[in-house]
């Protein structure tokens, strides 16, 4: 049986309002709207859905092809995790997590660009009402002036696009912005970037992140760093790689303001001395890896490195989070040794910074070589220079923390447990439990890399023909 | 038993042992015993089934002689470490994951030297490197096991760097074939090599990334140091070893300006391993902690193989290939031994100790042939290989190699001693006086590895045998060997007859000495004090800053190590920048950015 | 004209926001910068003498004379939208003043 | 390898002995008139040795004993290593390297059995020897190194061979004459001769290696002594010297050699160890690797170029 996908926007939606009358409902009706869509979501029929009663193309449409199927997974089933992991903390925001869970189907799903706009605001009044968790009403303040700008922004970008092309269906503009010269649409793909950057948390917009993440806890680090920011990266690589292809000048611009996110947002996280600071640049930095990647027109490693950041990122937020909470400081030199009693959430922890430094045996290492394959078949060493540089970094950064998490003791003694900061258990056992999923997840698709690419990449879809990807069983025998 | 199975079982036994130490980590301790010698044995059995291939899962193997050489001195090391596990199980933090990581790191080696593609070489060694960077922070310095990933990342990227460029060139990660086509791209040959090299010069050791051995291998668990140095290394070993062979340096690089036949990029590299041999050997003799120096020596140890193995030759490769074996053994046993000694005293530091060999006599003798061999005298392994890069580099005049290799020759006599004297003779301790020998099941992987050090000694041509197949398969012209001796054109070496000859001599010193009368017997305080009175051991004990005169020549010596700290500055330095730059909590700075961006935008569009 | 005039209003909506530390004044500029966008996407569906886009008896083929509707309901969105965004901003104000006691975020200490 | 190698080699140390002792008695006795003083006999040196071995001795536990005997054990392997004239005791044993890593099995014995003595004079002088060997050797070993590399051969007997019959600019020493003179500062050092002696510390008992000794130990380290002594210098007659064609003609040059050495000696001060280090790394260093150099690029040397 397949569903409509406008079921992925309406029941959370519904129930939204549905929580926000029956109050005491509130946790059953959060965990049957998230349980339900994220269970729903694979049985979503594929194609170009009209909604509205007007016809294709000047309906409003909802369009799941492998592109969005793979980003309305990633939003449902991380919802669903960040929900368990820290379903204490989700009372006071029902309405809101399903409000902005609809909001970030829509904005995956969402075939009409204007459309896309409306979807993205929502998520992004949901993502303000959120973040004032953090209980800093400045930075929240922040953020929201930040997404206003940038949707204004955003909003005119779109409207010089339609003034040339005539329409906001997305395929149609896709056709008609093709005809265009570049030079007129250098400007309003520049815009155009800038709004969707504020969610994707790319370099000028994201001035946000710092203050919102860094205060976050299990629930908001988790929604902010995988959920929303895959759903954001997910659009970027929608209109970016699909719609409006930028030319060599847009182009040029878009990848070097992106990979100069990914530089500052790794040396950034080198400095940083709080877990969830580090943490948060290093979001900050693999969001400019993937925008990069989508702007070079590579689809497939652009989207193994999204989901890789949302699942690495899911554990290590909620983790830090959770520290954060149970030991009043998330700086991570005070918190030595506090996997030592916290075998799972440790090695949760560890597999995950494995993963996000793209080490073998881990699903990041996938990802990554899909990276460099990409970049290099193509003749360009440049970029797989500044991300290998990255990676080394990033990796510095990641160890530190692990070693420091791990073994606590003085320098030139042994490691010694009882120098550990304490034993508080950093999950509760729901928590435990869907952190180790993930991590099986992760280690499972480290061993069977290429199902998972098979899985991204269903049989030369939508993304089979983007960008070259390797495949790893192919190599052998060396029958090439 | 094929290749999978080992890795494998290998991996299962490393589970297991995990399962068992957290119910008894002394037991678990034992199952890394059983599983590298379980390893060790049937990786030496499959030495029948050489030239097969096997694949699993997207790894794929192809078991070649030199993978079975390189593993087996790997497993030696292992297996023969893994006897101490059981004994230090109380000092380690995760005794259940330390046997569990020992295992793992271990079939990760096996699946770097069996690899037939570069990606299942990448995949195991990165393995390897993180699962050992674990191991390292359980020991003394959480500092180490830092500095000894970011200098392996470094290498390591490097390398996936150049594997993943050379895909790009010749579409293959075919360790035989993937570099084969790069002869038409000169340019791209040298990125390639410099970058490909890398990982192998860090894990061996190589300057400039040699400063996370002392660290690493001093601060590491005491039971972990012998593998790091007798073994680990000896991966980067392997991957130089690639460099010139999977990667036919010389056969790309022969249109290049060249040093006595050396192409210069090669030259570069051997350049390095010289300048690790000099660096390894004044920073070894400097050294206070006893661990700390051997692990310096590692360093000069390996700019030998290094420069050995580029050299690609008849002689000098055979020298390198063969030094790979006896350091691994001699650098094993002597970290074993000084890991006996710990065991007893809770020290490594060397004006902490003294006089053991009244206490530990065998640990001293296992001690003493360690460093004869890694020394390079005659008649322990060390010597011969030693002597085979010699005759390499004489061969072909390279003088300025040939100079570091004998500082670093005759220095590690220097360092070599300074353990021997400082930690066994000398006074005893007061502290030290009733400390015990080891027990028989540490000393026996001490006593294994000593005989090996004997055995390459004196009948060097049982490895080198394995040698002259290595050198056959890539096409080189082997060493020549005959029954006992090993002839090289400018001369022949007959390491039986040296050891005979050396026992002739030690015969008759010892005839001589016993039909003279009998000493008496004094006790050890008991010396000549020009009259004055000690009675403190420690005090009559000359260990501290042993060559004090010779240090002071070079303590102003740059440091490598800062420059590794001021990289690591100036990437803070640029963090805070950005922060302060991009990440500012002020909307009104995201603003002006933008602003500034459509500038940008405007004005570019106005060019382009 | 309208048009230029419209960015002229985005622009001077971005200088209330960049010149000012008071939260008010900051949501007073966002939304002067949503009027002048929501004004220029009228500005770009309008047409010169055009009629509702509406086929009546008064026009009944002439479809170039047609303002664009779409611009029309797209700024219908808008406004919408950033009444929330405004309604928000308002909230957070208000919980700026009840933390710190003033509207002026330099003098809340910058919080991070 | 049959019996009777082993007996030449049993008469060569014998031999040996017998000649160096009484070398090093005159000698005493050309550094005593280069004083002033009248000297001691020419055969005190052997009064001295059996003395000294037939005295009562102390030992300090089975390492000072076992390093003893490992240092001489190592010390006269290595004698009958070293091709004399053509003789050699063991066929095709002779390589410089087999000689002169030999060698340090013997300097190990010794300064293993110093260091087991427990005084700490001891091992002071035996650090003090060990850096002076780093630095006599280096430039030694790359004249040496150069040698191999234009003769293709690194056995001592066919270097020596390959410079007789062609008259005294037929020596090494007058092809490679920088390579001769860091040979000869080089020997100065091994032999521990000023003004490179201060790792012996003859002139202070109390401050060197040999400290604790007495009785038959003392006897053991001058034959040692000896012997070390005949290699060295003969390691410097047979690379740069030609060797000898006949046996008188080698032991005429060795006692040219040896006496040039204590008459240097006899006249220079003393350098500090950390002096001595400079001196070898700045000069003789330089010198041989331009002559190696030299010899690698150049060709000239190989042949007689003058």
């Amino acid at each position: 049986m397949m569903i409509n996908p406008v079921l992925l926007i309406a029941i959370p939606l519904g129930l939204a309002f549905i929580a926000v009358v029956f109050k005491k409902l509130q946790g059953w009706i959060l965990a049957i709207g998230v349980a339900a869509n994220a269970f729903l979501v694979f049985f979503v029929e594929k194609g170009e859905t009209a909604i509205g009663g007007f016809k294709l193309p000047f309906a409003i449409s909802l369009v799941l092809d492998d592109f969005s199927f793979i980003g309305v997974i990633l939003v449902n089933v991380l919802t669903l995790a960040a929900v368990a992991v820290a379903f204490r903390k989700t009372e006071k925001y029902v309405p809101v997590i399903l409000a902005g869970l609809a909001g970030l189907n829509g904005m995956v799903l969402t075939g009409d660009m204007f459309n896309l706009f409306v979807f993205m605001e929502i998520t992004a009044i949901s993502a303000y009402i959120l973040s004032s968790e953090g209980r800093k009403p400045e930075q929240s303040f922040n953020y929201l002036v930040i997404g206003s700008i940038g949707s204004v922004l955003y909003l005119l970008g779109l409207i010089l696009i339609y003034g040339q092309t005539g329409t906001l269906n997305m395929s149609l503009m896709a056709e008609k912005s093709a005809l265009i010269g570049q030079a007129a649409m250098v400007l309003p793909l520049v815009l155009i970037f800038a709004g969707i950057a504020v969610e994707a948390k790319l370099l000028p917009m994201s001035g946000w992140v710092r203050g919102v993440l860094g205060n976050s806890n299990a629930l908001t680090g988790v929604m902010f760093a995988s959920v929303y920011s895959s759903a954001a990266l997910m659009v970027f690589g929608r209109v970016f790689s699909q719609v409006l292809i930028p030319g060599t000048t847009a182009g040029v611009i878009i990848i070097v303001i992106a990979l100069l996110t990914f530089a500052a947002g790794q040396v950034s996280a080198f400095r940083s001395k709080s877990l969830r600071q580090v943490l948060l640049y290093s979001s900050i930095a693999q969001s400019g890896l993937a925008a990069a990647l989508f702007a070079t027109g590579f689809v497939f490693p652009a989207v193994l490195v999204i989901i890789n950041n949302a699942a690495g990122k899911m554990i290590m937020f909620s983790t830090a989070g959770n520290l954060e909470e149970k030991y009043g400081t998330d700086d991570y030199v005070g918190l030595g040794g506090a996997f030592v009693r916290n075998m799972p959430a440790g090695v949760a922890f560890t597999i995950a910074a494995l993963s996000l430094t793209g080490l073998p045996l881990v699903f990041g290492f996938y990802a990554k070589l899909n990276v460099l394959a990409a970049y290099l078949n193509q003749g360009t060493f440049f970029v797989p220079a500044v991300v290998l540089a990255g990676t080394i970094i990033e990796g510095a950064y990641f160890i530190r923390i692990l070693i420091k998490l791990w073994a606590p003791g003085k320098e030139g003694e042994w490691a010694d447990a009882d120098q550990s900061v304490g034993e508080k258990k950093i999950f509760n056992p729901a928590g435990t439990v869907v952190v180790i999923l993930v991590t099986l997840l992760i280690i499972l698709s480290g061993f069977l890399p290429d199902s998972v690419g098979k899985l991204v990449a269903p049989g030369g879809g939508l993304l089979g023909d983007e960008g070259p990807s390797i495949s790893l069983t192919m190599e052998k025998g060396g029958d090439q | 038993m094929n290749l999978n199975l080992v890795i494998i079982v290998s991996v299962a036994f490393a589970i297991a042992a995990y399962l068992v130490s957290k119910v008894n980590d002394k037991a678990g301790a034992f199952m890394t015993v059983a599983g590298s010698m379980f390893a060790l044995v049937t990786v030496f059995l499959l030495r029948n089934s050489i030239g097969s291939e096997i694949s699993f899962l997207y790894f794929n193997f192809n078991l070649t002689v030199t993978g079975w050489y390189f593993s087996l001195v790997m497993l030696t090391a292992y297996s023969m470490t893994a006897f101490f596990n059981p004994f230090w199980m109380k000092k380690l933090i995760y005794p259940a994951g330390y046997n569990f990581l020992y295992l793992l790191s271990m079939a990760g080696t096996l699946g770097v030297f069996f690899a037939k593609d570069f990606i299942t070489l990448f995949v195991f060694w990165e393995t390897v490197v993180w699962s050992s960077a674990f191991i390292i922070q359980m020991g003394k310095s959480r500092q180490a096991a830092y500095v000894y990933y970011v200098i392996s990342a470094i290498g390591s990227m490097a390398t996936l760097f150049a594997i993943m460029f050379a895909y790009g060139t010749t579409g293959t990660f075919v360790i035989n074939e993937a570099f084969k086509g790069l002869a038409g791209y000169p340019g791209r040959a040298i990125v390639i090599f410099i970058t490909f090299i890398a990982a192998g010069m860090a894990k061996i050791g190589i300057f400039p990334f040699h400063v996370w051995l002392p660290s690493a291998h001093g601060s590491a668990p005491h039971t972990f140091s012998p593998v790091l140095s007798g073994g680990l290394v000896k991966m980067g070993a392997f991957v130089a070893l690639l460099s010139v062979t999977a990667f036919p340096a010389y056969e790309i690089f022969k249109d290049m300006a060249s040093f006595r036949g050396i192409p210069l990029p090669i030259y570069f590299m051997m350049a390095l391993g010289a300048i690790s041999i000099v660096a390894g050997t004044l920073m070894a003799i400097k050294q206070e902690d006893a661990k700390k120096l051997l692990a310096y020596s590692s360093v000069a140890n390996g700019g030998y193989i290094l420069i050995g193995l580029l050299m690609l030759d008849q002689v000098g490769f055979a020298g390198g290939m063969m030094h790979i074996v006896n350091h691994a053994v001699a650098s094993a046993a002597a970290f074993l031994s000084i890991a006996a000694v710990a065991y007893r005293t809770g020290t490594t530091k060397m004006s902490e100790m003294g006089g053991m060999i009244h206490r530990m006599p065998v640990t001293y003798l296992v001690y003493l042939i360690a460093i004869i061999s890694m020394a390079g005298i005659p008649p322990m392994g060390g010597f011969v290989s030693k002597w085979l890069i010699f005759q390499g580099l004489a061969d072909k005049g390279l003088i300025f190699l040939a100079t570091t290799a004998f500082f670093g020759s005759i220095g590690s006599f220097l360092y070599v001693f300074r353990p021997l004297s400082a930690v066994f003779l000398g006074q005893t301790f007061t502290r030290d006086l009733e400390k015990k020998e080891v027990g028989f099941f540490m000393m026996f992987p001490m006593l294994i590895l000593t005989l090996l050090s004997l055995l390459t000694g004196v009948f060097p041509n049982i490895f080198l045998r394995v040698v002259v197949e290595i050198q056959s398969a890539f096409g080189m012209l082997p060493v020549t060997l005959a029954e006992n001796t090993i002839v090289t054109s400018n001369g022949f070496l007959d390491a039986f007859r040296v050891f005979i000859v050396f026992g002739f001599g030690f015969a008759i010193a010892f005839v001589l000495f016993v039909i003279r009368r009998k000493s008496r017997k004094v006790e050890l305080m008991d010396t000549f004090t020009s009259a004055e009175f000690i009675h403190t051991r420690e005090l009559l004990h000359y260990s501290h800053s042993f060559y004090a005169p010779f240090e002071r020549l070079y303590e102003k010596a740059p440091d490598t190590m800062k420059l590794y700290h001021k990289a690591a500055v100036k990437i803070n330095e640029l963090g805070n920048m950005a922060e302060s730059a991009f990440f500012g909590i002020r909307p009104a700075r995201t603003v002006l950015l933008v602003m500034g961006m459509v500038l940008i935008v405007i004005i570019a569009g106005g060019v382009l | 004209m309208i048009k230029f005039a419209s960015l002229l209003l985005i622009i001077i909506g971005l200088y209330g926001i960049l010149s000012t530390r008071n939260v008010i004044k900051i949501l007073v500029g966002i939304n002067v910068m949503e009027i002048g966008i929501n004004v220029f996407i009228i500005a770009m569906g309008f047409v010169n003498d055009g009629a509702a886009p509406i086929l009546s008896v008064d026009n009944p083929v002439n479809v170039l004379k047609f303002v664009d509707p779409v611009a029309q309901a797209l700024v219908l969105t808008s406004i919408v939208i950033g009444l929330g965004i405004t309604a928000l901003g308002l909230v957070f104000a208000r919980k700026i003043h009840k933390k710190y006691g003033t509207y002026d975020l330099s003098e809340t200490g910058g919080e991070s | 390898m049959g019996a009777l190698n082993f007996l030449y080699a049993f008469l060569m140390l014998l031999l040996v002995f017998i000649f160096q002792t009484t070398l090093t008695g005159l000698n005493r006795k050309v550094t005593a008139r280069l004083q002033k003083r009248y000297g001691a006999r020419w055969y005190q040196q052997f009064l001295d040795i059996f003395k000294a071995l037939r005295k009562d001795s102390t030992s300090h536990g089975w390492v000072f004993d076992f390093g003893v005997i490992m240092a001489l054990g190592g010390i006269m392997a290595t004698v009958t290593f070293i091709p004399v004239a053509g003789f050699r005791a063991f066929p095709g044993t002779d390589n410089v390297f087999v000689i002169s890593y030999l060698l340090a099995v013997g300097m190990l014995g010794m300064a293993m059995s110093a260091a087991g003595s427990g005084n700490p004079w001891a091992s002071i002088g035996v650090g003090r020897a060990l850096t002076n060997m780093l630095a006599y050797d280096i430039p030694l070993m790359v004249v040496i190194f150069t040698m191999i590399f234009a003769f293709d051969s690194a056995s001592v007997g066919q270097l020596a061979e390959m410079q007789q019959g062609m008259g005294i600019l037929g020596w090494n020493f007058f092809r490679m004459p920088l390579g001769g003179i860091v040979a000869v500062i080089a020997l100065l050092g091994m032999l521990g001769k000023k003004p490179f002696d201060s790792f012996i510390a003859p002139a202070e008992i109390a401050s060197g290696p040999m400290v604790e000794y007495g009785g038959k130990h003392l006897g053991f380290m001058f034959i040692l002594h000896e012997f070390m002594t005949f290699i060295e210098v003969s390691l410097i007659i047979n690379l740069f010297f030609g060797g000898g064609a006949t046996i008188w003609e080698y032991m005429l040059k060795y006692a040219i050699l040896y006496t040039f050495t204590n008459i240097i000696s006899g006249v220079m001060p003393r350098f500090k160890i950390d002096q001595a280090v400079k001196y070898f790394y700045r000069v003789p260093l330089a010198m041989a690797i331009i002559q190696g150099l030299v010899v690698i690029f150049t060709g000239l040397g190989v042949t007689i170029w003058f």
